[in-house]
Formats: structure tokens, sequence, C-alpha cells
């Protein structure tokens, strides 16, 4: 482990921690916009942080450890896992960090700790979205993973760091096939960050809520910890997407002007992409539960039909 | 001084068996205890010797006797049999240890030394199938092991699933037996000696050769519970005692793949459509395995269709392996073999831990229906923790050892994009996405148990009275745990140490960097966070204190994936019904049943079962009792000998 | 001083008797008629082996006669005939797998088979169609034709007759088909005495029948203990 | 001399016995003269150079060899435990007027007579010798299974008596086919095994293969070979259990051994390539038709006596391979099946004296509770199941193997499917004992049955029995290995 590993790992956390509440107030801004709202402010999510630290934490009579750890767990989890999806700055990995098998399981970590917390308190809602959760986790599994290993193809590496040097040195689109990639990823991104037409996170009603019902008994300081590691899982998962497909200006020395530049631009793309994910989700409707394999399967043969164009061209 | 270790062992555990049998007429405490304690050290001390050569590597052999001129049963210890042996050694040393506490909670008098001498003889059989020279060896064990297994699964025998159980593990056993030994004589045959040695093929002995390899496979395989071999294991594991499922579950079956291994490796010379049946048979057990557990409602029951699964896994590695190395790959065969390896003493471990942990938790709420728990979180602490350790491993969270080895899985499956051909590359993708989804439903599934059991509110009065167990039944299970976070944690080390030196990420780097992230967290929140806390009721929509009947079941948490995987679940329904008048108009009453259709007894095992009763009714139909009959079929007899002499002169 | 012709025509015309015999107890109804048909076949017998014994001058035929006459012809049939009075049964009606007629013709037809059969077997020693070799086939036939009637028939008592039947068949094979020392002969008479004292008493203690014992035990049952007892 | 002392005893015992008054002094008189023969035989075994052929009965008519001495070794083993057994056993059935006392005397005589004539057949040089005496014991000891005072007895006695007999007569024609064989081809005809062994070469194979066939006929009928096998469950299954073990242990190797003697001469000539392919598929066909008997059998004597078929119809397929492995194995495999079976009809025995009033001839044994009522039965018949199914370190475990692998020799789909039909045979013993001695009372229900008191006499043959067999499979010893290659080579196998 070298300095500019460290260097790396210090600048790329503190800045996911600094940008994650952002691109949740970004997109829930776009689709206030397209509802014809005015929305809350950009830094709202902030300010609701700030506030649930203030509060004091409510623990159900039924909890055990699990919903006591559950918080710490997914923040760690999800702060590790940010390690592995540069952000503003690129160097060549060490120790293994950036192994894309790795980052799957580190999400599925904090997910397991996340859906024990749901099953915790012995509400029926948080159950609920345990068991939902979990599913779709499930079936989206093998998309993720073979849109991983098409990835791993492309750049022949396992490693997301290596991925995104390469695509930072290339400086455009490595291969043509990642842009049908990307695609895949954004639906993955969808999927994974409780957003329509997966989730609902908005409504609070048993139907439609998935990540919000298992978060349900959470308050306070463990609250805030639960909604920041998803807001951070966000923008990891966003930063997957922008530095793989769309690399241009990511930062490849440690200068603090490329740096800030970089963060500058990922800003920009990331806004970009918080306006996509607004319009997408403004633009259907909430699916229906067990209409959603129907919709992981198509991203499912989409990316195995790269796969296949890949392997016999 | 080596082989002076594992003659003590042996002796050890001929001992061990010897007083559990001696005890057995006054029903004696002592002589369990000290049965149990050999048992334990037998296995310590074997696993220590094994150790040893897994670490020098020097192979160790040994000629133990000859029951008859000319046949030795002999024993040889290479670094594959040394790490099945660590293997074996160490999980039944915990188990061991869980039982000396766990045996004197059960009923059944006497029969309880007879569970500890055949544990015994049980163990001891499982260590010499893995460190047999020759096949005639290796078979000999093998079927004292079935033997052994057989009358552990026996223990309770007068409940009717024991019954149902015993029945389907005695014809598998037996048709497991069957395979080995046709293997076995085939490839004597091919070779004309009994030592497991590579086999030269010419053309002529090539069929043989190859049909002796697809009998040891499916032997293997029924003994291994690969789908659709696996029906016994469903059945055999909740009808036994805790313990003996944690070993038949984390070594039997793993003694069946080190029999492959190294039939495999020693003696054949595989083709790749090999590899490839091997890695279809793995990734339709893996994903069937999980599927059907998922919808388990019986603890142990889910156990043994998650350990059809991680054979499935076991076997997707061996495949991987085989397939890598008839393609030349050599790195890749290696990280795909030790993926197995390294899985099979995983599974071996986290399994045993999740039996032995749900041994007490149904110990102390008299139930194995997970719906009828709850809340054992709060009133088992150390054990919910240690079945915590345990499912979180088996759900491959990283940095637990279940994860570990899942990645090396999925690295070969990664790289295998270098294998040449087209086809077996789809073929490998579409494994892949498989061996994801197992992977995926096997998290899910083990929060369903872990959360059944252990969190919210008891659903039922046993469980509300349910209280921790025993020092010995948090020991045995203590040491798996530990052993569970520590061959996660320094996975990359311990690789190292044994001189391999993979591309895989470095999981002492990550957990102390979980550590970190988690305590730096903690200590910013220190600092600006409200330290307030209070406890309240769980929100109801406004109702007070809801029933724990409202609470979510494990039922219903795997709803959804039974509903998504209903073509898997095929549900059969049967409706009855009378009617007042002849024309089917006024109903009188009926009967509708809708149950779960199980495919492979419903399609596969009971046709055949009925083939067989109806053949011998038709047999039975010739023994009709009247003499008239028996004289013609002598007379019959005689005409036809006559005729042939006409025929044959 | 023998003469072949005649010698030849005496054993011919007695082959026809053991035959008739034999066709006789395969479809006969009358116990009784049975027991003194069986001592006839088993006089023609007798006087086969007579008619070699003076034909090759051998002692041992002329000892072998003397065994016949004694055993089969006065002692079997006398000890049997007592038997089936104790047992009070007269006829044995019903037939099994074969009738009268069908066993005839499978009689015709196993004679042929076996001709066959031996003609290819005994190729080497025995001449084609010399008298010794048709002893031979008649001796199998006559063994064979034995079994039919253990088989066909429903009362034990004609299943013992069968088996003598079958046993007259051998000591016709072995007359023909070679000289067996005569302490074999004789032991195997001594052992098929003992066999069929047995086997009649177990018939005597068991019923009349074999196969109608199961049936009657339910329906006539007093009639049955009543007839049961000796 | 020797077999003058074996008469000398049987007589006296049968003196003794008509002699004394009460069951104790028969039974004492039996296993004296059971202990006697057996230390006679162990004599012979240390003492005696075998083979021997100078009796006082004339050159010629006995001898002893290794392979006739081995037989009786095992069948006076058998028998001195047998009538151990007898004593407990009869006495019980004398107790529950299932015999009636004035059969007492004729019971034991008959007994001490079977024993005589059965090691009188062993040692017999004349086939027709050993014919004969093998006629007698048929008959002898159908009076054993007919001495019970019930008509199933007697019915199981007479069609034993009249399928052996009457395919027994077959092997006579057969005998007189063989003494024909050798008048035209040395001359003077003979039945002695031993010329017949030595001048075996110059036999013509038309004559040697209808002779050997019709042998084959009768002594199949004795050692329960398909189709001659139908007598074989009903006799063993109503006899008293004391006597289906000698039936089984012993008497059905009496067929086995006619039928692997007169082999080892058809072995010598051209018959052999005709002979062999009817072996085997009379021996498949016996392990099939048994095997599938077997599966629904309720029975837990006739399922014991299914399994001798079965064990019978391996033996024969394993003499039809007729290599000197195959023959090697299958003579341990005798030892094995009568040992084993012996120890598994006394266990039934027990059972069915515990059980009796539930015990009917053909009706399913209506057993339960065995492990509170008669724990030692129970584990008698587990081991002895998976004694005899083939599971190690019993001894069978290996016989099976190796007569499986010089299977192989012919052919794999011949190993294939006597592979299956041993397991199907083996399934539905484990499917007998795992469904009938897992019933219990149900519990809040009384159990009216009175516990069996099982003498120590009944008990100790059945450990005695399978601790031999425990232990000639962990360690058979180096001169009995030597003893069975001894006898291969007399057969001229190798």
């Amino acid at each position: 482990m070298n300095y500019e590993f460290l260097a790396y790992g210090i600048i790329n956390t503190a800045c996911v921690v600094l940008v994650a509440p952002l691109f949740v107030s970004l997109v829930k801004k776009v689709k206030a916009w397209t509802q014809g709202r005015q929305g809350p402010s950009v830094f709202q999510t902030y300010y609701t942080l700030a506030k649930l630290l203030k509060k004091e934490v409510i623990y159900s009579r039924n909890a055990s450890w699990i919903t006591r750890v559950t918080p710490w767990a997914c923040i760690a989890s999800i702060l590790v896992a940010s390690l592995f999806v540069p952000l503003v700055y690129v160097t060549a990995p060490a120790g293994g960090i950036g192994n894309i098998i790795l980052f799957l399981y580190l999400l599925v970590l904090g997910r397991f700790f996340m859906a024990l917390a749901g099953l915790d308190a012995g509400s029926t809602f948080g159950g609920m979205g345990s068991s939902r959760e979990m599913s779709i986790a499930a079936v989206i599994e093998p998309t993720t993973i073979i849109v991983f290993a098409a990835l791993a193809f492309v750049f022949k590496s396992l490693n997301i760091i290596d991925m995104a040097g390469m695509a930072a040195s290339s400086g455009t689109v490595v291969a043509p096939t990642l842009i049908l990639l990307g695609i895949s990823l954004f639906i993955i991104l969808i999927v994974e960050t409780a957003h329509i037409p997966v989730d609902n996170p908005e409504t609070h009603l048993e139907l439609t809520m998935i990540h919000e019902g298992m978060i349900l008994e959470q308050s306070g300081r463990n609250l805030a910890l639960m909604e920041l590691s998803a807001a951070i899982k966000q923008v990891v998962l966003m930063a997957l997407l922008i530095n793989l497909i769309v690399p241009w200006g990511i930062a490849t020395t440690l200068a603090p002007a490329a740096i800030g530049a970089a963060l500058a631009l990922f800003v920009a793309k990331g806004a970009i992409l918080a306006l996509v994910i607004g319009l997408f989700e403004s633009s259907m409707a909430k699916m229906r539960f067990f209409r959603l394999p129907g919709l992981f399967m198509m991203a499912f043969f989409f990316s195995t039909l790269i796969i296949l164009i890949e392997v016999f061209t | 001084m080596l082989d002076l270790i594992f003659q003590v062992a042996i002796l050890l555990f001929l001992s061990g068996a010897a007083i559990a049998f001696l005890g057995a007429a006054r029903d004696s405490r002592t002589a369990r205890t000290l049965s149990l304690v050999c048992s334990a050290g037998a296995s310590a001390l074997l696993a220590i010797f094994a150790f040893v050569i897994l670490v020098t590597g020097s192979p160790l052999s040994l000629a133990a006797w000859q029951p008859f001129p000319g046949i030795s049963i002999a024993f040889f210890i290479d670094r594959l049999a040394a790490f099945f042996l660590v293997l074996i050694g160490a999980v039944a040393a915990c188990v061991a240890v869980y039982s000396t506490g766990y045996v004197e909670h059960m009923e059944g008098g006497s029969r309880r030394n007879l569970l500890c001498g055949c544990t015994a003889i049980f163990v001891l059989a499982m260590a010499l199938v893995v460190a047999s020279a020759t096949t005639i060896s290796f078979l000999f064990f093998w079927e004292l092991m079935a033997a052994a297994s057989f009358m552990l699964v026996m223990y309770e025998y007068t409940h009717a699933g024991t019954t149902r159980a015993g029945i389907f593990y005695f014809v598998m056993t037996q048709l497991s037996t069957l395979f080995v030994m046709l293997g076995i004589i085939m490839l004597f045959v091919a070779t004309g000696s009994f030592a497991i040695a590579p086999v030269h093929l010419t053309p002529a002995s090539a069929p043989l050769v190859t049909a002796a390899f697809l009998a040891l496979f499916v032997g293997f395989s029924i003994k291994a519970g690969i789908i659709p071999f696996h029906k016994w294991l469903p059945y055999a594991h909740p009808a036994s005692p805790s313990p003996v499922s944690a070993l038949m579950s984390g070594v039997m079956l793993k003694v069946a793949v080190y029999g492959l291994l190294r039939f495999l490796m020693a003696v054949f010379t595989p083709d790749l459509w090999w590899g490839v049946l091997i890695l279809i048979a793995g990734t339709a057990s893996a994903v069937l395995g999980v599927i059907y557990a998922i919808k388990e409602d019986d603890i142990k029951g889910l156990l043994a269709y998650s350990s059809i699964e991680n054979i499935g896994i076991i076997f997707v590695g061996i495949g991987l392996f085989v397939i890598f190395s008839c393609t030349g790959f050599v790195l890749l065969a290696t990280i795909s073999l030790l993926a197995a390896l390294f899985h099979s003493l995983n599974h071996a471990l986290f399994k045993s831990l999740l039996f032995l942990t749900a041994g007490s938790v149904v110990h102390a709420t008299h139930t194995r229906d997970i719906e009828q728990m709850g809340g054992l979180a709060a009133r088992m602490p150390v054990t919910s923790a240690l079945f915590f350790v345990g499912a979180a491993a088996i759900a491959a969270l990283p940095p637990l050892n279940g994860f570990a080895s899942e990645l090396l899985v999925y690295t070969a499956f990664f790289e295998s994009v270098t294998v040449a051909d087209p086809f077996t590359k789809i073929l490998l993708f579409i494994c892949l996405a498989l061996f994801a989804l197992t992977s995926a439903l096997s998290a899910a599934c083990f929060v369903k148990a872990f959360g059944s059991i252990f969190l919210a509110r008891p659903r039922s009065p046993e469980s509300e009275q349910a209280h921790e167990v025993g020092p010995a039944m948090l020991a045995g299970p203590a040491i798996l745990a530990a052993a569970c976070v520590v061959l996660g944690v320094f996975s990359y080390q311990v690789l190292a140490g044994f001189g391999y030196h993979f591309p895989i990420p470095d999981l002492l780097l990550v957990s102390v960097l979980l550590l970190l992230m988690g305590a730096l967290t903690y200590v910013i929140l220190w600092f600006t966070a409200s330290h307030k806390e209070r406890t309240g009721e769980t929100w109801g929509c406004g109702a007070r204190s809801l029933p724990s009947s409202t609470e979510y079941t494990g039922h219903g948490f795997s709803e959804p994936i039974v509903t998504i995987f209903s073509s898997v679940y095929q549900t059969k329904k049967t409706v009855t019904k009378k009617y007042y008048d002849e024309h089917d108009c006024i109903f009188a009453e009926g009967t509708a049943e809708i149950r779960l259709l199980k495919f492979f007894e419903e399609y596969l095992y009971l046709p055949i079962a009925r083939g067989a009763t109806r053949a011998a009714g038709v047999i039975a139909r010739m023994q009709n009792g009247c003499l008239d009959t028996y004289l013609l079929y002598v007379f019959v007899a005689v005409v036809a000998v006559i005729l042939f002499l006409g025929v044959a002169a | 001083m023998s003469d072949p012709a005649f010698f030849d025509g005496i054993v011919k015309i007695l082959f026809v008797c053991v035959i008739v015999t034999s066709a006789y107890i395969i479809t006969t109804k009358n116990l009784i008629s049975l027991v003194r048909v069986y001592a006839l076949q088993s006089l023609a017998l007798m006087a086969i082996a007579l008619s070699l014994a003076w034909y090759e001058n051998s002692a041992i035929l002329l000892a072998i006669a003397i065994l016949t006459l004694v055993f089969k012809v006065i002692l079997i049939p006398y000890f049997i005939a007592t038997v089936q009075e104790k047992i009070r049964i007269k006829r044995d009606i019903e037939f099994h797998f074969l009738s009268p007629t069908s066993s005839l013709l499978i009689s015709l037809a196993l004679m042929i088979v076996i001709y066959i059969t031996l003609s290819h077997v005994l190729s080497d020693t025995l001449a084609k169609g010399s008298l010794f070799f048709f002893g031979a086939v008649i001796g199998i036939s006559l063994v064979l034709m034995g079994m039919m009637v253990t088989f066909s028939r429903k009362r034990a008592i004609t299943k013992v007759l069968g088996y003598l039947s079958m046993e007259n068949g051998v000591l016709l094979f072995g007359l023909f088909a070679t000289e067996l020392p005569f302490i074999i002969e004789f032991l195997i008479v001594i052992d098929l005495v003992i066999l069929i004292l047995l086997t009649t008493i177990l018939t005597v203690g068991i019923d009349s029948t074999l196969e109608e014992y199961h049936n009657r035990l339910h329906r006539f049952y007093l009639w049955e203990e009543q007839e049961e007892s000796p | 001399m020797i077999l003058v002392a074996f008469a000398v005893t049987a007589i006296a015992a049968i003196v003794l016995i008509a002699l004394s008054r009460t069951h104790r002094q028969m039974n004492a008189a039996a296993i004296g003269q059971a202990i006697v023969f057996m230390a006679i035989a162990t004599w012979i075994l240390f003492f005696v150079q075998v083979p021997v052929d100078t009796f006082i009965v004339g050159s010629g008519y006995f001898f002893i060899d290794h392979l006739g001495l081995l037989e009786v070794l095992v069948a006076t083993f058998i028998f001195v435990l047998a009538a151990v057994y007898a004593q407990g056993y009869v006495g019980n059935l004398l107790a529950s007027h299932e015999l009636e006392a004035g059969s007492l005397r004729l019971f034991y005589a008959a007994w001490c007579l079977l024993e005589l004539m059965i090691v009188l057949a062993f040692f017999s040089d004349n086939l027709a010798l050993f014919w004969i005496f093998a006629e007698l014991t048929t008959v002898i000891s159908a009076m054993l299974i007919a001495i019970l005072s019930a008509r199933e007895n007697i019915d199981a006695a007479l069609k034993y008596i009249f399928v052996a007999s009457v395919a027994m007569i077959f092997a006579f024609v057969g005998l007189i086919f063989l003494f024909e064989i050798t008048r035209s081809a040395l001359g003077a005809g003979t039945l002695n095994w031993t010329a017949l062994m030595a001048h075996a070469s110059s036999f013509p194979p038309e004559m040697t293969v209808a002779a050997f066939l019709f042998i084959f006929i009768g002594f199949a009928a004795k050692s329960g070979i398909f189709p001659f096998h139908t007598w074989l469950p009903e006799a063993h299954a109503k006899a008293p259990s004391a006597v289906s073990a000698v039936l089984s242990g012993v008497l059905l190797n009496v067929g086995i051994y006619g039928i692997i003697r007169v082999f080892a001469v058809v072995h010598q000539t051209a018959a052999a390539a005709i002979v062999t392919p009817v072996l085997l598929l009379f021996g498949i066909f016996s392990i099939a038709i048994a095997a599938i008997s077997m599966l629904p059998e309720k029975n837990l004597k006739k399922l014991i006596a299914f399994s001798s078929i079965e064990n019978m119809g391996l033996m024969l397929v394993g003499i039809a391979v007729a290599t000197p492995l195959a023959i090697f194995w299958v003579l341990v495999q005798v030892i094995a099946h009568a040992l084993t079976k012996a120890s598994l009809f006394f266990s039934a025995g027990i059972l069915h004296r515990q059980y009796r009033s539930h015990l009917s001839a053909d009706a399913p044994d209506d057993m339960y509770d065995v492990f509170r009522f008669q724990p030692l039965a129970a584990w008698g018949i587990i081991l002895g199941g998976l004694a005899i199914i083939g599971m190690p370190p019993f001894l069978a475990f290996f016989s099976k193997f190796f007569i499986l692998l010089s299977l192989d020799s012919l052919s794999p789909w011949v190993l294939a499917i006597v592979l299956v039909l041993i397991f199907i045979a083996a399934s539905a013993i484990g499917f007998f004992v795992i469904s009938t001695f897992g019933r219990t009372t149900p519990p809040g229900e009384t159990c009216d049955l009175v516990p069996y008191r099982t003498p120590l006499s009944m008990k100790a043959p059945i450990v005695i029995l399978l601790a031999l067999v425990l232990a000639l499979g962990l360690m058979f010893p180096a001169g009995g290995y030597a003893f069975i290659t001894q006898i291969v080579m007399e057969l001229r196998f190798a």
C-alpha cells in the first residue's frame, strides 16, 4: 500500500460522503419539476441528516442486537465499497481493493443486515420490506453478474479501479458494447437504489415500499446512517456507470486542481444522470411486484446478448 | 512418529466406541462422556496429524492389515487426503464436544450410548475412507461409513418420519455403493489392480474406463446429494439427531467429494465433457437446492437443502477444474480446484456450526418448525450470535470464509473468458449467471432462517420459555464459528502460506477497513450526534401491542420468491366431490387439497418403486402355495433342458 | 442259449405293457386300480429285468428283478392300498393343468422329443434303433409321464404313485443305458421305500389331498376333522 | 475308521435319546453328538493328512478331501449351535403345545440321524452314494419340518419332498449317463469322483452335457435354485427355527456342494463351454426372482429364506465363472452364508417365540416394540441383515465383492445386472427391518404382550455366530486361506 493509494482512499471517501446526499435531492428535485412542483432544496438531504443526528434513538421492545448493529454495519460496508469505485481520482489499485466481486458482496453485506433489521422489530412492514428486498436482489443478481462479467471481459480485468484507469487513459469509449452495457448498468442502478418502477420510497404505503419498509423502525442517528448509506450506494453506482462509460475528466494525478476539476465535472455528469433518473422515474409507473422479474429477465437477455456478441465476434 | 499419532487416533476412536457400547447396558453417562471425549481427542489428534502432512507435504503410507492374504487394507495420506482429514478431524472434534452436552438432553436411555459409539465408528470410517490407499480399502470403509451413518440416522426409530428417512437413506446408500462398486470393479478389470493409480488408456479399455468414471460419478453424486439423487438428504437430516446431521452434512458429503476428486486426479485423465457434466450437475444442484431450501419451514430440512446447494457449488468448482485442465489453463484449474477444496472445508465448518446451533434451538423450543420460533436472539444470545456467523458465512458475506471460497469460484468463472471454445464459454456464462442467482438466493434463505428463528417475538409458548444451552453446547459451535471467521479474514494469507498466490483481494485488509470505517463513523457520530436512547413499541399503524401472530413469518418471507419460481415448485391439486343426486348438481361434501409437488419424488423415485412393486406382485403370484404349480415348473424346466440338449448336441 | 429275435419280441411286448400301464396311471380316476396298475407296471419291469438277465446271463440283473418283485410289486402296493383304505378316498377326479387326453398327447410328443435328444446324446455309445436305445427312450419317457401324474392330479396319494412310476422309469433307463452296481440299485430302493413310507404317512396326516385342504378348512370343517383321523 | 466313529457316535446318541425321558436329556444327547462330530472333524483337520480315501466300507465309496472337510466343519459347527439353541427353543415349543411331547423322541432321533447323513454325504466319494445320502437328508429334514403339529408344516414338508425328490430323480438319470460315459470311456463304469476327475478329459462332450444338466436339476432343487426353489421359502419359514437354521446353513450347501463337485469334472471337458451359460442363466434368474420376491415380503422367515435363494444364485453365478478366484470366493461365500443365515434364523426364532400368537403361516409378521421385548434378537436381525447383504466388516463383504469382480470377466452387463439385483435384495431387507422394527405401541395404549424370557442357550449361538462372521471378515486366518486354496487346487480349477 503506497501513499498514492492512501490518498485515493481518503479523497474518494471524502468525496463520496460529501456529494452523496446531493444526488438524492437532485433526483427528487427533477421529479418535482416534472410534476410541476418546486420541490425541496437540493441541499434538503443534508438538512435532514443533520436533523436526524440531533434526534434520540428509539428502539423497539422486540429489537435485538441486530437492530443496534445494523446501521454501523451498513455504513461501514458501503463506505468500504465506495473505495472500490473511483469518483474523481484514479490510481493503481492495491490489496485487491476494487475487485468487482468483492464490491458486489459488500453491497450484499449491507443488504443482509438491513433485511435482518427489518425483521427484527416484528413489524409487518419491516418483514414485507425485507422479503421483497431479498427477492428482488436475488432475481437481479444474474443480470448484475453477467453485466459485471461483461465488463471484466471488455476490460480484461476484475478490478473496477483498473477499469476506470483504463477508461480514463484511453479517453474514449473503450468498446462500443460498453454503451449497451451502460443500459444494463442503468437498470441495475434503478433496481439497487430503490427507484420507480421497482420501489417507491416516498409513499409510505405498504403496498409499494421496499427500502423504506425495512428502515421503518429506525430513528435518529441510526436512521441518518441508513439514509446516508443509501445515498452513498446510489452515488457509488452512479460513479460506476459514469466513470466506465464516460470517463473524461477523472484525475489521474494527485494535483489538487485536477481533483477539484474532476469533482466539479463528476457533479455535473452526476447531475445529468440524476436528471435522467428523475425523468425515467417520472415517465414510469410503479410496477406490480410480480411483474418485476419480467423486467429483470429483459435486462438479463439484453446483457447475455452483449456477451454473445462479444464472444462470437 | 507421525504414523504413531495416526495409530493412536484410530485406537482412541475404537476405544471410544468400545467404552460407549460397554456402558450401554447400564445407560452410563460416564461411558458416554468418556467415549465422546475419546472421539474428540482422537479427532483433534487426527486433525493435527493431517495438518502436519498438509504443511510438510511429504506423504505417509501405512499398511494396516490383511483381512485376506493378498488383500491388504492400506493407508496412504498425501496432501489431498490430509486436507480432508483436517476437515474431518476439526469438525468431528467440535461435534464431539457439543455432543457431550447434547446427548444428556436427549431421550432414548441407553440408545444414547449406541449413538456415541456409532459416532466414533462413523468418524473413524470416514477418516479411513479418505486415508485409503487402495480401491478395496476405500470400498471397505465406504461401506462401513454407510452402515454406521445408517444406524445414526435411525436413532429415533419410532418416529414415522424416521422410518421414511431410513428407507430413503438405506436405499440411496445402497445405490451409491452399487455404483461405486461397479466403478471400482471396472477399474480393476481395466488395470488389473486395486491401486489408486493412473490408468493407462488403450483403445480397448477406453470405453470401460469411461464407464467406470460415470459409475463412480453417479455413486459419489448420490452420496453427495447431487440432484436428482438428493432425495435422501432432506429426509435423513431432519430425522437424525443434530450432531449426526452436522457430521453427515458437514463431513460425510465431503467424503464423497473427496472420492470424486481422488479418482479424477489420481486415476483418470478426464475429458472436457466430464468437466461439463460435473459443472452442469453442480449448477443444477446449486440452483434447485437453494430454491427448495427457501421454501422449507423445517429448520433442519432447510439446512439439508442448503447442503445440496453447497455441494453443487463444490461440484461447480470441480467441473471448472476439469474443464480448465483439459483446455490447458493451469492457473485457472488450480484456482478452481482450490475453490472446490476450500469450499468443502468452509461448508464443513459453517454447515456443522449451523446444524449444531439449530440443534440447540430445537432442543430449547422442542420444535423444528421455524414458524413456531422467533425471539430467540434475546433468550439465547450466544447461540444466536454463533448461528449468525454461520448464516453470514453461508450467505457468502465478506469477510467470512464462505465468501472467500465463492470468490475463488467467481474468479475462475470471470477469467473463463480465456477458454478457446465459444460454446464452452457460453455454457460457462450461463452457469455463472445461475451461480450468482444461487448465491443471492442463499442470502435470502438465511435471512429468512435467522430472522424467523431469532428475531421479533416468540410465536409459541415453548419459544417464549426457551433458555440458553450449556457451555459444552456453546463451546463446540464457538470453535467452528471462530474457524469460519479466521479462515475468511486470513484466506489470502492462508492460501499464500500454502504457496498459492492468486490475484484475489486480501480480506484481512477489507476487514480492517470495515472496522476502520465503522469506528471512524462511530467516533464522528460520538461527537456530533445525540446520545439519547429510548425503548418503545413497534409501530403497528396505531394499534397497541399487536400479537406475535401478526408478524411476518418465514413462510410469508419466502412467498415472493416462491411465486417468482412457481414453475419450479409445481403444486398439485386434488379435488374430490360427492353429490346427493345423480346429475352431480347438489353438492354433498368434498375435499380439496393443494400441496407442493415433490417433482423428483413423484416422477422419478416413486414410479421406479411402484414398478418394482408391480414386478414383485407378478413374481409373487408364481409362489402361489400350490404344489402342482411347483411341480409344473420343474416339469417345464426339465423339458426345456431336454430340448436344450437336443438343440445343443 | 438265448435267441435274440425271441428276446426282442418279449421285451417289445413288455415295453408296450409298461407304456400302457403308464398311460393308464395318467388317465384313470379310480385310486384302487391305480395301485394295481402300478404293481402291474412293476411286474412288467421285473419281467424285463428277468429277460435281460436271461439274455445277458447276469446275476446282478436277476437280483434286481427279485428286488423289484419284493418291493415294488408286493410291499409298496400293499402298503399304499392299506393307507388308501384308511383315508377312505377312492377316487381322484380332478385334473390340474392337463386333461387325460391332452396328457396322452403330450406324452407322445415327449417321447418323440426324447428320442431325438437321446439320438444326439447317446450317438457314441448306443446304436440308434437298437433295443437298448429304445429302452432308454422308454425309460426317460416313463419318468416324464410319471412326473405329469405328480402335477396334474390333486390327491397326494396319486402323486406318490406318479413318483413311483418315475422311479420305475429310472430303473428302466438304468437297465438299458448301462449296468449300475447292485449296491447302488439296492440303496436306491431302500431310499425309495423310506421316502414312500414317510410321504404316505404325511399324506394321511395332512388330509386326503393337499390342495383342497385350504378350501375345506373353511367350508366343511367338521367333515374334514372326522375324515382326517386315521 | 473315522466314519465308524461318526456312525457309532450317532447310534449312541440315538440310543441315549430313546432311553432318556426328559427333553433336557435328549437335547444333551444331541448336543453331545454334535460336539463329538465337530471334535472329530477338527481332529481330522489338524491331525489327518487329507485327502484320505481308504475306509472300511471298501475303497472308493468314501473319502475325505478338503472340500468335504470344509463343509463338514461348517455343518457340524452349525449343528452344535443349533442343538444348543434347540434346548430353549424346543422347550418353548413343548410348553406352548406346538410340539407334542410324544414326537419329541422322534424329533431328536431324526436330528441326530440327519447330522450323520449330512456328514456321510460330504464324505462320499461315490456320487451315487452322495445322491442317496442327499435324498435321505431330504426325507429326514422333511420329517423335522412336519413334526410340529400344524397342518401347514405337513404341507410344506410334502412340497419339499415332492419338489426335491422329483428333481433328484433326474439327477439319478444324470448319474446313469455319467456311469455310461465312464463305462464307454474307461471300460469299467464308475461314479467315483476321484476317478472321474482323473479321467475327465477323455469324456465325450455331448453325453457330459446331458449328464451334468440332469444332475444339476437335482442338486439345484436341493439348493433352491430357480425354478426349483419353490419349496424353500415355505419349508424354511414353517420349520422350527433351529431346523430352519440347519436347512439354510447346511442343507442348501449339500446341493451347492454336489454342483461344485460335478462341475469340477465337467469343467475339464469341452462341455464346460455349453454348460456355463446355462448355469449363469439359472443363477441370475434365481437372484432376480429371489430379490424381487423379497421386496413386498412381510414375513421375516420367508424373507430370510428368499435371501438364501439369492445367495445360492450368486454362488451359482460364481461357479459358472469358474476361474480359481471365483471358486475360491464362492467357497468363502458358502461359509459366510451358512454362518450368517444360521444366526438370522436363530434371531428370527426368538422373535417367533415372542410374537407367536400373532404369527400365522402366511400372514405378515405383526411385530412391535421389538427393542423393548427382544433387543438381542432385533440386533441379531439388524447385524445379520447387514452381514448378509455384504456390508463390511462382515465376511460376506469380501466374498460378494470378489464374486462380482470375477463376473466382469464374462461381461460387464452381467455384472451390472447382478449388482442391481443384489441392490434390490439389500433394499428389501432394509425395507423390512426399518418398517417392522420401527413399530411401537402408541403411547397411551397398553401393550398386553408378555415378554418372552429368552434363555441363554438361545442367545449365545447368535452372538457366537455374528462374532465369528465379524472376526473372519476382519481377519481371515492364513490357514483357512491356504485350506480353501487347496480345495480350489483339488477341484482342478487352478
